[in-house]
């Protein structure tokens, strides 16, 4: 029960870090971040309910809704730098973004 | 088993490789039915590894359904679709969590994510809208590497998992509580409030943080000002 | 010194103020400078700083020659443990010779102002020393003091008219000047009333500063720069081996220096200059003696102007003629002379040395008595004139007379200083036109200058009964005394230099009056101009006979004179002493007035009627060209010396560029080129760093997995 | 009191620097007068403790210090109840002594000009300039106050940072480059030296038989000397030169030093060549020499020939610039080559006129730098070949350029002379190096005076050359020097003629010191090594019954010989 809850969150996390390594949206980058959060719940509440020792707690679950307002709190501001580099850029692409290359 | 791991493992990754934005249609179709083997192949895995297991019919459904729906937001080219399959992914998380007896989390997850962030997310993409596809959203960036090293990785995850000793056959005790409202509320306001404390200042912070970045102002660039 | 005699007019406090008077002088010049006062009466301060100090001159001059039987005495008291040291270090076994060694070493006063500089103590002896501003006070010092203020106050009169124009408006730099000058008269008698090495060294530096500020007065005009930095540097390079020599006496001398002597006092090291007569220095196998001599001499040959380093002084004749008839002819020149005299107990003691001047004076008194054959330009035939008559000294050095050498210097001084501010008349009156060839005639408009100049002619041509013969008929002698090659050689351009002499005057005050356009109307210079004049005139035919003794006889000077009077014997209360000068010499006398007749009567049939063009030039042709062009000495210096040094440079600083710099850049090669191997990693594309965090991870993972 | 005043001395420049940087904009007028403010009171408060000097130079131990404070910094280590056990200490401890004094009223002095000579050349992020400026002068002054080796450490390498940005930002064209390159040459040396210093504390806690390790300045100096083997010292001695030399700069690491000049503000110049090169010369002498002797015996010919080498090759690259202030960097690697020779000639005079010559070197080349500056400033080129005759346009300048430029030449009478007679003569005197060494230093002397008469002839002499367009008066300067420029220049004239008739105000207090503290270790290493390696020579120069075998009578017997009135001519 615990392998397949941990094995399902380790592929959304590498789903979302292999999509926020290969996409160039930046929109996009910032949804596999929040499916690799997705991940980590699931982990989370998985290692609280069906715990390798002991009773099963709530501990998970407090700590997947603090993960959650973590992700709320990212969103806003990545969403809001986005929508500011969008301004300035008239582009998301994440390889037009190269103001600190130094040649 | 780790044999067969592997080629499930490698499967999914060719799949995902083809299914990429910027391939040719058919090696997109031809990636997608490998990604649906490979998924299908992991999960009968999981399932025979765990055979006698109540809940196994519903986990599998639901992971099947979150399986395909992060497939695709990684893979659609148009990021209106990845959102939209995102939502998807959190319905089917939640699911899983109402197996695992987190109702409220659940819920939460649903009203946060599908409800606040997503919505959100919408509308930026909207914002963004450009007429035809974008030629980054329609090309990868190094898609061979990064499907290459998300297969090691999983792999290594995998292999690890599946050579741990197994865990007791018998299912676990339910809960204490039957109403887990109240006992993840007591829990956040003693053992965790100060965390809790934290976690709205964070919000908070994050609120004015990015009120104060999106804010209208004359079109300075503020990366170009320390440059002479 | 160990003799403690007071004087009797004055207390030496009030002695070894006089050098600060006209440096006082020129400080108030600098004041009113900085208080953009009026320049019309900016002369004042320093004229009376000048004359303070000629004062005090005068005085001391007297009050050391009153003083002089007091401090023999005191002496010989003395001179017993040094006899018997100069006898156990076997330089000479005869009493009277250590006796008079003796005599000589502790023969005046010093007066010690305070320590100047430390020395460090001398370790686990607890005895510190000092080098201080102390001066020195003997035959020698009053006798250089008594000219150099002297005809420096009537210098800097003269000064007062000549720097203005002919409507009585100080030229500009005016107050600058005379700041200079009152700066130049300190910095000389500091130079003469040093007590010891390093004092004299001071002094002989500011000299040179001096110099190189006056030369350099119009420095707006690249020939006037270029002619100052020139006799600076020339001078820094003798100096340098000034400077060696007195490290080198330090060397020598500071393991025989007792408890509280300073190895570089003069009373010390006189007092153990025989320790230096046999020791091997370890440089070429030379004596201590013969070493530390030559280095000085370097010092001596750059300041005096002699071969080889004698180059600086006919440029330096850019600078306002006053300088040069102060300065480069009267006394900054001399002061070679004079370092060398005032170290006669050292230059003795090495033949090796004295011979070395003896070649280097007869060289250079002869090549640049050939230049000044062939010269146009007043001033510079002036200047040849001094370098040669300096080289005469040289020679009166190199043959063990000082006091000859001494003597000379002071004649010169008052005819040369007359010369030269004679020509500035006609310089004035000219229009600063100074080339022979475009006057003639003058003696019809500037009559006083005609006189004044026909007797400082006189003078230096060696005619008989005037300043110069006496003092350079004793040259001649001694040369004679030394070999008969020197003594002709001596003759022959005491004969040229005649000539020479002549051949300038009768260009400049005979033929028919004409002069050039930018002379105007010409006139007399003012009477503030003439005074010194006719001063350094008397100065000219009366200061040889502070040298002879009034002797009617027959075996005298005309019946009348001999050689050798009152000069030489004040100067032997000094560390000169009393040379040996041999014997006759009448005969020489009257063959040398002779031939100073017979150049002036050649050069009256050559001249006398200021021909247009040249006759010697016609006469001698190449021989003439290659003295026109001074031999092409610069040139030689230039491409031997300055352009390879220079190159050198220019070798050592790419090296710095390229050879140094480029051991560096290698030695960074190895950061750089891991740097390059690695900058693709950086190149500022979020996905790349995205991509590497990855490949990190499953890096880590992968080992983690391999390990378990 | 004292304390109070010396730590106040040194932190009031920090204090003030946060205060000028937080300056409001509008207000940021007020950043240099607030600067010189503090620097005047910085000089003020030196005069003060300075008064306290002939006192200390009476002092027979040589253990007073002026205005000590000591403080425990930072401790590692097991507190034990006997004190603590198997540490590390790292005190504050500041004081002056007789050789930091000198260097300290220096620093003092030079602080107020070179913030006043920015007034006009400095006119872009003036906050941030004067904030530096100061930052880097509690820096200067604490290295010279640091009584702990770790804390003189920490400064050292705290002068760099400021420094860095005064070069990189307010420099010329190729500020960037210069910054970087001084920044990481000085690094890479002193990296080394601190390696050094570290050992040689651990390895005194070993020797001393203690299990805390602490860095005393004093301690670290008056070591055993029989524990420390003389590779050992050799190879110490080697570290320290490491970091010392490169500051100095000490030939061939000097490269470095032209370009930094160059591109420095004038402020930075001066500063620069006044202060911070001292601290490679100070380093020399206060770490160096007293804590590995033998390892400097071992190297002082090293030294010896690596100072001449820089006195004639700085002199011969001098003549060659076209760039004056270059000309007057190149000169620096001249001087510090004297400043070396001298000091490791290992004779009273010659670390005397070695000290000497710092302060001398300070004055006269800051000055020669403050009128580059202020020659730059009106014609915005240093180019010899552009400029000449400037003598007729300004006078007052003219005059001080040539005053200094004959002080740096060593004219008798002012104040570089009576430090290079000295050094030479000590040179030439030295048993370590001897007379060719003084020969060839001298050459020096001459090749001065070349170079800087060509460059004062060049710049002041001849017919008017300006570039066009020139002079620029915007900034509120005059032609010839206004006021304020008299009022900087005009204390380094007045100390340049005082401090070459009266040499002694600066070495007077400073012989006791020298000797007690410095070369009596040397010595005491001499004569240890000439026990240990020829006994027998050592008996025979002296074969006198009485006090034989002691040290100090070794060390009399090997340095002055035979007294006078028993062997040699009395």
């Amino acid at each position: 029960m615990l392998g397949a809850y941990v094995l399902l969150g380790a592929v959304l996390f590498v789903l979302g870090l292999v999509g926020f390594v290969v996409r160039r949206n930046l929109i996009i980058m910032f949804l596999c971040t929040e499916m690799m959060f997705q991940g980590i719940i699931i982990n989370l509440v998985a290692f609280g309910r069906y715990p390798l020792a002991g009773a099963p707690s709530f501990d998970g679950q407090v700590f997947a809704l603090f993960l959650i307002a973590v992700a709320a709190s990212e969103a806003a501001l990545a969403l809001a730098l986005v929508v500011l580099l969008f301004r300035h850029r008239r582009t998301l692409d994440a390889n037009a973004l190269t103001l600190l290359r130094d040649e | 088993m780790a044999g067969l791991l592997t080629i499930i493992l490698a499967l999914g990754a060719v799949g995902l490789f083809l299914a990429l934005p910027g391939g040719q249609a058919r090696a997109v179709r031809a990636g997608q039915i490998g990604l649906a083997a490979s998924g299908v192949g992991l999960l009968a895995a999981t399932l025979g590894w765990l055979f006698p297991w109540p809940g196994a019919n519903f986990f599998a459904g639901c992971a099947l359904v979150a399986l395909f729906a992060a497939v695709r937001v990684i893979t659609h080219p148009r990021p209106v679709y990845s959102a939209l399959y995102f939502v998807l992914l959190i319905l089917a998380a939640a699911a899983l969590l109402v197996q695992m007896q987190a109702e409220f989390l659940a819920a939460a997850l649903v009203i946060v994510y599908a409800g606040a962030i997503l919505v959100t997310y919408v509308f930026v993409i909207m914002l963004a809208q450009q007429a035809r596809p974008l030629v980054h959203d329609i090309r990868s960036h190094e898609p061979l590497l990064g499907c290459l090293a998300g297969f090691l990785l999983l792999w290594s995850i995998a292999v690890r998992l599946f050579a741990a000793p197994v865990p007791p056959a018998v299912p676990a005790a339910d809960l204490p509580a039957a109403g887990t409202v109240a006992a993840v509320g007591t829990s956040l306001l003693t053992t965790y409030v100060i965390a809790m404390q934290l976690a709205g200042l964070l919000l908070l912070a994050a609120l004015v943080g990015a009120i104060a970045i999106a804010r209208r102002r004359p079109l300075r660039d503020p990366l170009l000002e320390g440059e002479e | 010194m160990i003799a403690s005699a007071t004087f009797s007019v004055l207390s030496p406090a009030a002695y070894a103020t006089l050098p600060f008077w006209p440096l006082l002088g020129a400080v108030l010049a600098g004041v009113l400078i900085m208080l953009r006062a009026r320049p019309q009466h900016a002369h004042w301060p320093v004229v009376l700083g000048v004359a303070l100090s000629a004062a005090l001159a005068v005085t001391l001059f007297v009050d050391l020659g009153q003083n002089a039987e007091v401090t023999g005495s005191t002496s010989v008291t003395e001179s017993p443990s040094l006899s018997g040291r100069g006898q156990g270090e076997g330089e000479s076994g005869d009493p009277t010779a250590a006796l008079e060694l003796g005599r000589r070493a502790s023969s005046g006063f010093s007066h010690t102002l305070y320590g100047w500089i430390s020395l460090g103590e001398k370790i686990s002896l607890q005895n510190r020393q000092w080098l201080s501003v102390s001066f020195h006070f003997d035959g020698l010092t009053g006798m250089m003091l008594l000219f150099v203020t002297v005809v420096s106050l009537i210098i800097v009169v003269y000064s007062i008219g000549y720097m203005r124009d002919h409507h009585g408006v100080p030229e500009r730099g005016y107050e600058r000047f005379f700041a200079f000058l009152g700066l130049f008269v300190f910095s000389m008698c500091m130079l003469v009333m040093a007590g010891n090495f390093v004092l004299l060294y001071l002094g002989w530096e500011l000299v040179g500063l001096c110099s190189y500020l006056l030369i350099g007065f119009d420095y707006h005009r690249p020939a006037a720069a270029a002619a100052a930095k020139k006799a600076f540097i020339v001078n820094r390079i003798g100096d340098f081996g000034f400077a060696v020599g007195i490290f080198a006496l330090y060397y020598f001398l500071s393991g025989c220096a007792g408890p509280g002597e300073n190895p570089l006092d003069y009373a010390v090291v006189f007092k153990y200059a025989p320790h230096l007569a046999d020791a091997d220095s370890g440089f070429l196998g030379m004596s201590q003696a013969t070493l530390v001599s030559l280095l000085l001499l370097c010092g001596a040959v750059g300041k005096s102007a002699q071969f080889p380093l004698y180059v600086w002084l006919p440029d330096a004749m850019e600078g306002p003629t006053p300088v040069s008839a102060l300065i480069h002819a009267a006394t900054m020149v001399t002061a070679g002379i004079y370092m060398v005299a005032r170290c006669t107990p050292i230059f003795e003691l090495s033949a090796g040395a004295l011979d070395v001047i003896l070649t280097l004076g007869v060289i250079g008194a002869v090549l640049t008595a050939t230049m000044a054959l062939a010269q146009y330009d007043m001033k510079r035939i002036l200047a040849y004139s001094t370098i040669s008559q300096l080289a005469f000294m040289f020679v009166g050095l190199g043959c063990r007379v000082p006091d000859s050498a001494v003597f000379h210097v002071f004649t010169h001084a008052w005819f040369k200083a007359l010369l030269f501010l004679g020509a500035g008349s006609v310089m004035h009156a000219m229009g600063g036109v100074i080339d022979v060839r475009r006057f003639s005639g003058l003696r019809h408009v500037l009559p006083w200058t005609c006189g004044t100049m026909w007797v400082g002619c006189l003078a230096l041509a060696g005619f008989p009964l005037l300043a110069g013969f006496w003092s350079k008929d004793e040259i001649v002698h001694a040369a004679f005394e030394r070999h008969v090659v020197v003594g002709v050689l001596m003759l022959a351009t005491a004969g040229l230099t005649a000539y020479y002499t002549f051949r300038m005057f009768f260009l400049c005050f005979h033929g028919k009056p004409r002069w050039p356009e930018e002379a105007g109307h010409p006139h007399e210079s003012p009477r503030v101009m003439l005074v010194p004049l006719v001063l350094l005139a008397l100065g000219a035919v009366l200061a040889g006979y502070l040298g002879v003794r009034f002797a009617p006889g027959r075996d005298s000077f005309l019946g009348l004179f001999q050689p050798h009077g009152f000069f030489h014997s004040y100067l032997g209360h000094s560390t000169i002493g009393h040379p040996d000068h041999g014997h006759g010499g009448l005969g020489l006398m009257y063959l040398s007035g002779a031939v100073a007749v017979g150049g002036i009567v050649l050069a009256w049939v050559r001249y006398g009627a200021a021909p247009e063009v040249d006759p010697d030039r016609k006469l001698l042709g190449g021989l003439w060209n290659l003295w026109h062009a001074k031999y092409y000495v610069d040139e030689l210096y230039d491409d031997l010396f300055v352009r390879p040094l220079r190159n050198f440079g220019r070798l050592l600083f790419a090296t710095d560029n390229r050879g140094v710099d480029g051991v560096l850049w290698l030695i960074t090669g190895v950061p750089r080129g891991l740097a390059f191997a690695l900058h693709f990693m950086q190149r500022g594309v979020l996905k790349t760093y995205a991509l590497s965090m990855v490949l990190g991870l499953v890096l880590l993972m992968l080992l983690w997995s391999w390990m378990a | 009191m004292a304390a109070l005043a010396l730590n106040l001395l040194i932190f009031l420049p920090l204090l003030a620097a946060v205060v000028v940087w937080t300056l409001p904009e509008r207000r940021q007028a007020l950043a240099p007068q607030l600067s010189l403010a503090v620097s005047l009171v910085g000089l003020a408060l030196a005069a003060l403790l300075l008064v306290g000097l002939p006192g200390l130079a009476r002092d027979e131990s040589g253990a007073a210090l002026i205005g000590e404070a000591r403080a425990e910094w930072i401790v590692v280590g097991e507190r034990a109840a006997g004190g603590l056990r198997d540490g590390v200490i790292l005190r504050y401890h500041v004081g002056l002594d007789a050789l930091s004094a000198p260097l300290i009223a220096l620093t003092a002095l030079l602080v107020p000009l070179s913030v006043a000579c920015s007034f006009t050349a400095v006119r872009h992020r003036v906050r941030e300039y004067y904030a530096w400026l100061l930052v880097l002068t509690t820096g200067m002054l604490g290295v010279f106050a640091a009584r702990d080796v770790l804390l003189f450490y920490i400064f050292f390498e705290f002068t760099l940072v400021p420094l860095y940005f005064l070069i990189g930002i307010w420099g010329g064209p190729e500020r960037r480059y210069a910054a970087s390159k001084f920044f990481l040459y000085t690094f890479a040396g002193s990296v080394i030296t601190f390696a050094g210093l570290l050992y040689l504390g651990i390895r005194a806690a070993q020797i001393d038989g203690l299990s805390v390790i602490d860095f005393d300045l004093v301690r670290l100096s008056t070591l055993s000397l029989t524990q420390l083997s003389t590779t050992e010292q050799s190879l110490l001695f080697a570290a320290l030169f490491c970091g010392f030399a490169i500051k100095v700069p000490l030939f061939p690491l000097h490269t470095w030093l032209p370009l930094a000049h160059t591109e420095a503000p004038t402020a930075g110049s001066v500063l620069l060549a006044a202060v911070l090169l001292k601290l490679g010369t100070y380093g020399f002498l206060r770490f160096s020499l007293p804590m590995v002797p033998h390892g400097a015996l071992a190297w002082a010919q090293v030294m010896g020939v690596l100072a001449v080498l820089g006195i004639i090759w700085g002199a011969l690259c001098c003549w060659v610039q076209r760039d004056v202030k270059k000309l007057v960097a190149y000169s620096s690697v001249s001087h510090l080559g004297f400043c070396m020779l001298g000091m490791f000639s290992l004779l009273p005079v010659g670390l005397s006129g070695s000290v000497l010559y710092m302060v001398n070197h300070g004055l006269s080349t800051g000055a020669l730098f403050l009128v580059v500056g202020m020659i730059y400033e009106r014609y915005h080129t240093r180019d010899l070949d552009q400029l000449g005759g400037l003598a007729r346009q300004m006078p007052v300048l003219a005059s001080f350029f040539v005053l200094f430029v004959l002080s740096s030449i060593g004219l008798p009478g002012l104040n570089g002379f009576v430090s290079e007679i000295t050094v030479l003569l000590a040179a030439f005197n030295s048993d370590v190096l001897g007379p060719w060494y003084g020969v060839l230093g001298a050459t020096g002397i001459l090749l001065g005076a070349v170079y800087m008469l060509y460059a004062a002839g060049k710049v002041l002499f001849g017919p008017l050359k300006e570039p066009p367009g020139t002079p620029d008066l915007s900034a509120g300067l005059r032609r010839d020097l206004t006021g304020r420029e008299i009022a900087i220049l005009a204390p380094l004239a007045v100390l340049v003629v005082v401090l070459g008739v009266a040499p002694r105000l600066v070495t007077d207090p400073l012989d006791g010191a020298l000797q007690s503290q410095i070369l009596d270790r040397v010595h005491e290493a001499r004569a240890a090594s000439a026990i240990q390696h020829h006994p027998a020579y050592a008996a025979e120069v002296h074969p006198l019954p009485d006090g034989r075998g002691s040290e100090e009578w070794y060390t009399t017997a090997l340095f002055i010989g035979p007294e006078p009135g028993e062997g040699g001519p009395p």
